[in-house]
């Protein structure tokens, strides 16, 4: 047991709690944008996982995705959501779990006690929020009716396998250091024998953007109205203080591409 | 080598027992996509584990796992293109409130 | 080998928690503080189309990588295989380009 | 044993560079600076509501990732932190912690200007990633590999912006992407009143100061790693050259900043989805060609 192996035992407790606590906080947390960040510590103790692994490239593959992908995916939740900051929630009643991982949040109460126009000036300027209503019970909450046995469901699948795994472990394990060099050797395989899933991967990607352009369908659904105009949206940033030469990319795209439509 | 094969497994088990309780027990749909990403990675933790400890020496469980993480990008990328549809036809991300085809 | 040089990079990100943990330690000023609304919702995400295919885009890169590792030692052949895989990509960036995704709405 | 000397070398080295760079910064910028380089309030500030997890955590992520992004440049033959085999994917990708820290710091602090500002990081992550990516690809594919210490040895006999200038070019406009400088600073510009640098006060103010010049710093290093050949050069010893050209790179992205227009995030996004994306997947096509005609990649 000499330094290399406790520290490697040590490493892998601090990847497994952070994985597992992250999945956890993103189920129970009441702010949206928090769970998409629990989220992302957990798929980044997964990525230590891997590399705990010696299969580095993966584990860097998956921080890259996964932090770009989460923070996009947050983006969607609070366009969707009308309270992604979990205020409304955090001051109803909550079991242990929620009220740990949901703890940093103020409830709204406070902001009730602490200036009562503001609270009112928030509420009328955003419709979808009125005709619910402030006061409404437990339909505005995050989880659907049959919560317990969701819990229920998902800790016997655990339970199952947890025992699975003890009970039988009989895998044959070999005692093998891999190649370090990951990313040659998986360079040369995605040439040689996988090539059919390298060409699938690119038209897979290629049907995700075709897919999602066509049902985003841009430019079909300008901006409802009743969203107020926010102050620091400008579309031409002032000018730099003192600009002595021409800058040489002065083209502007937005005439560039109107004038091409012109001509359609 | 020090840590046995099944350390990293329950690891996954417990992810993947977790993603199924998201799934069942979220109101938003976002939050089912995020259930959905936390199996598939439970998955792909599944697979590089028994690449390390099974088969070392021959890399094809990587690259199943690189083609996981990239049904999970694209899938990802097309549920949200049809949660915006839902949202601007139905001004809510309830998931349960979509009962149409119930008749 | 891969540990030694992750556990480097370990060290490091303890190294720069335990620098800001001994800050925080050390820092008695008195608090003043700003008033806020969280005013959330004037958020317009008008750059949906180019999130959406970021998503796939960043797989592309994914596949990018172990093929420039290897391009030089393959070849020929590597080559007509990212033609084809950028053949594919650019057609997705041209279909969303004349579909008009790819403005500030 | 190794591993503790490596360790104190990089914090040593880059802690002195990341100095270097606040002072130079006032040096080069002619007009009051406007971006992340503008100073902090003075007073112990913290917003009303803030998410307290989120908004104490930005400052740390901001720190780690610098620090964790510093392990990978290399400054002499021998002295790199830890000469990791796939170096240059590890580096884009713990880049990527900046944007997670300013977007956390943003929203915690729930004040509507630094909100805003989340809102328009992540756009500007959106927008420089993939240019990046494919900028990073030509240097690859010559070297072979891509860790750091086999890209600068795969130069001497010739420098990759010689070779490859579309890449050099792209990797510069990213690279100001990547740090909020000068003609990308829409998240930190003064209609948001320098975003989350108006929420966080005192030390932590300086501790943001410090890791968005940090940032800077790196990106110019590993841009003098990729493209003029690191710690290669014929007298001076190895690091004097990668302090040369270190500078070089920081002085030439200081100086595109001064010459163009501010550009709002709409214009940067259409940029570099309509121009950048599209250059550098000819610049991959450009270097596989190259090679195969036998100029690199030897």
């Amino acid at each position: 047991m000499n330094l290399g192996e406790a520290a490697q035992i040590f490493a892998f407790g601090v990847f497994a709690f952070i994985s597992i606590a992250g999945a956890l906080g993103m189920t129970t947390t009441m702010s949206m944008f928090r769970s998409g960040i629990f989220l992302m510590a957990s798929f980044i103790g997964v990525a230590g996982l891997f590399i705990l692994l010696m299969a580095d490239l993966l584990g860097m593959l998956q921080i890259m995705m996964y932090i770009g992908g989460m923070l996009v995916m947050i983006l969607f939740m609070v366009l969707f959501s009308n309270d992604p900051g979990g205020d409304m929630m955090a001051s109803m009643k909550m079991p242990f779990l929620e009220r740990f991982f949901s703890s940093g949040l103020l409830p709204q109460k406070k902001i009730h006690r602490d200036s009562h126009s503001h609270h009112n000036s928030r509420n009328n300027n955003n419709q979808a929020d009125k005709d619910e209503g402030m006061n409404m019970g437990m339909d505005m909450s995050m989880f659907t009716s049959l919560k317990p046995y969701a819990a229920w469901i998902g800790l016997t699948v655990t339970i199952v396998f947890v025992l699975l795994f003890l009970l039988f472990p009989d895998w044959p394990v070999k005692n093998f250091i891999p190649d370090q060099d990951s990313s040659h050797r998986i360079g040369m395989l995605l040439m040689g024998k996988y090539m059919m899933a390298f060409e699938g991967a690119g038209l897979m990607i290629l049907l995700g953007i075709y897919g999602a352009i066509y049902l985003a369908r841009p430019g079909k659904h300008p901006d409802s109205k009743d969203r107020n105009d926010p102050s620091s949206i400008n579309e031409e940033p002032p000018q730099a203080a003192e600009d002595p030469i021409e800058p040489f990319y002065n083209i502007n795209l937005k005439e560039l591409y109107e004038k091409s439509e012109d001509e359609k | 080598m020090i840590l046995p094969i099944n350390a990293y497994l329950i690891v996954s088990a417990v992810l993947f027992g977790i993603g199924v309780y998201a799934i069942l027990a979220q109101r938003t749909a976002v939050m089912v996509l995020m259930g959905i990403e936390l199996i598939l990675n439970a998955v792909g933790l599944n697979i590089v584990v028994f690449w390390r400890y099974i088969q070392p020496e021959n890399y094809s469980g990587q690259i199943f796992t690189i083609i996981i993480i990239t049904i999970g990008a694209i899938e990802m990328s097309v549920g949200l293109a049809i949660m915006m549809l839902l949202y601007r036809n139905r001004k809510t991300v309830q998931v349960d409130k979509y009962q149409d085809l119930k008749g | 080998m891969i540990l030694t040089w992750y556990s480097v990079t370990g060290l490091i990100i303890l190294a720069a928690f335990g620098f800001i943990l001994l800050i925080y330690a050390f820092s008695r000023k008195q608090k003043e503080w700003i008033l806020n609304s969280s005013k959330w919702n004037n958020f317009r995400f008008s750059f949906i189309t180019f999130a959406l295919i970021f998503l796939s885009f960043d797989m592309e890169m994914i596949f990018m990588y172990p093929w420039a590792v290897v391009f030089a030692d393959i070849g020929m052949k590597a080559f007509l295989d990212m033609l084809v895989f950028i053949a594919i990509l650019s057609s997705g960036i041209a279909y969303s380009w004349g579909m008009g995704g790819l403005n500030w709405e | 044993m190794g591993i503790i000397l490596s360790l104190a070398a990089v914090i040593l080295l880059f802690s002195a560079g990341t100095l270097i760079t606040i002072l130079i910064e006032p040096m080069l910028s002619t007009t009051d600076e406007e971006g992340p380089a503008s100073n902090s309030p003075k007073n112990n500030i913290y917003p009303v509501h803030p998410d307290s997890w989120l908004y104490n955590a930005a400052p740390a992520v901001a720190l780690a990732s610098m620090a964790a992004a510093s392990v990978v440049i290399p400054i002499d033959k021998s002295l790199a932190g830890a000469d990791i085999g796939i170096g240059l994917f590890y580096f884009i990708v713990i880049i990527d912690y900046m944007v997670l820290a300013v977007a956390l710091g943003g929203w915690g602090s729930n004040v509507p200007e630094s909100i805003e500002s989340c809102y328009r990081i992540i756009a500007q992550l959106v927008a420089y990633v993939v240019p990046l990516g494919l900028a990073v690809i030509g240097p690859i594919m010559m070297a072979k590999s891509m860790s750091t210490q086999n890209i600068i040895s795969s130069q001497s006999s010739l420098w990759y912006i010689v070779s490859q200038p579309l890449g050099f070019a792209l990797y510069i406009i990213t690279g100001l992407m990547q740090v909020y400088r000068a003609p990308f600073l829409e998240p930190f510009s003064n209609i948001l009143n320098n975003g989350i640098i108006s929420t966080y006060g005192g030390w932590r103010g300086k501790l943001w100061r410090i890791s968005l010049s940090g940032i800077l710093f790196i990106v110019a290093a590993m841009g003098a790693v990729l493209f003029l050949g690191g710690w290669s050069g014929p007298l001076l010893p190895g690091f004097v050259w990668m302090a040369i050209k270190t500078f070089a790179v920081l002085i030439l992205m200081k100086w595109i900043g001064q010459r163009m227009k501010l550009l709002s995030t709409a214009r940067m996004l259409e940029l570099s989805w309509k121009i950048l994306i599209p250059a550098g997947l000819l610049n991959v096509l450009i270097v596989g060609g190259l090679i195969l005609m036998g100029v690199g990649g030897k």
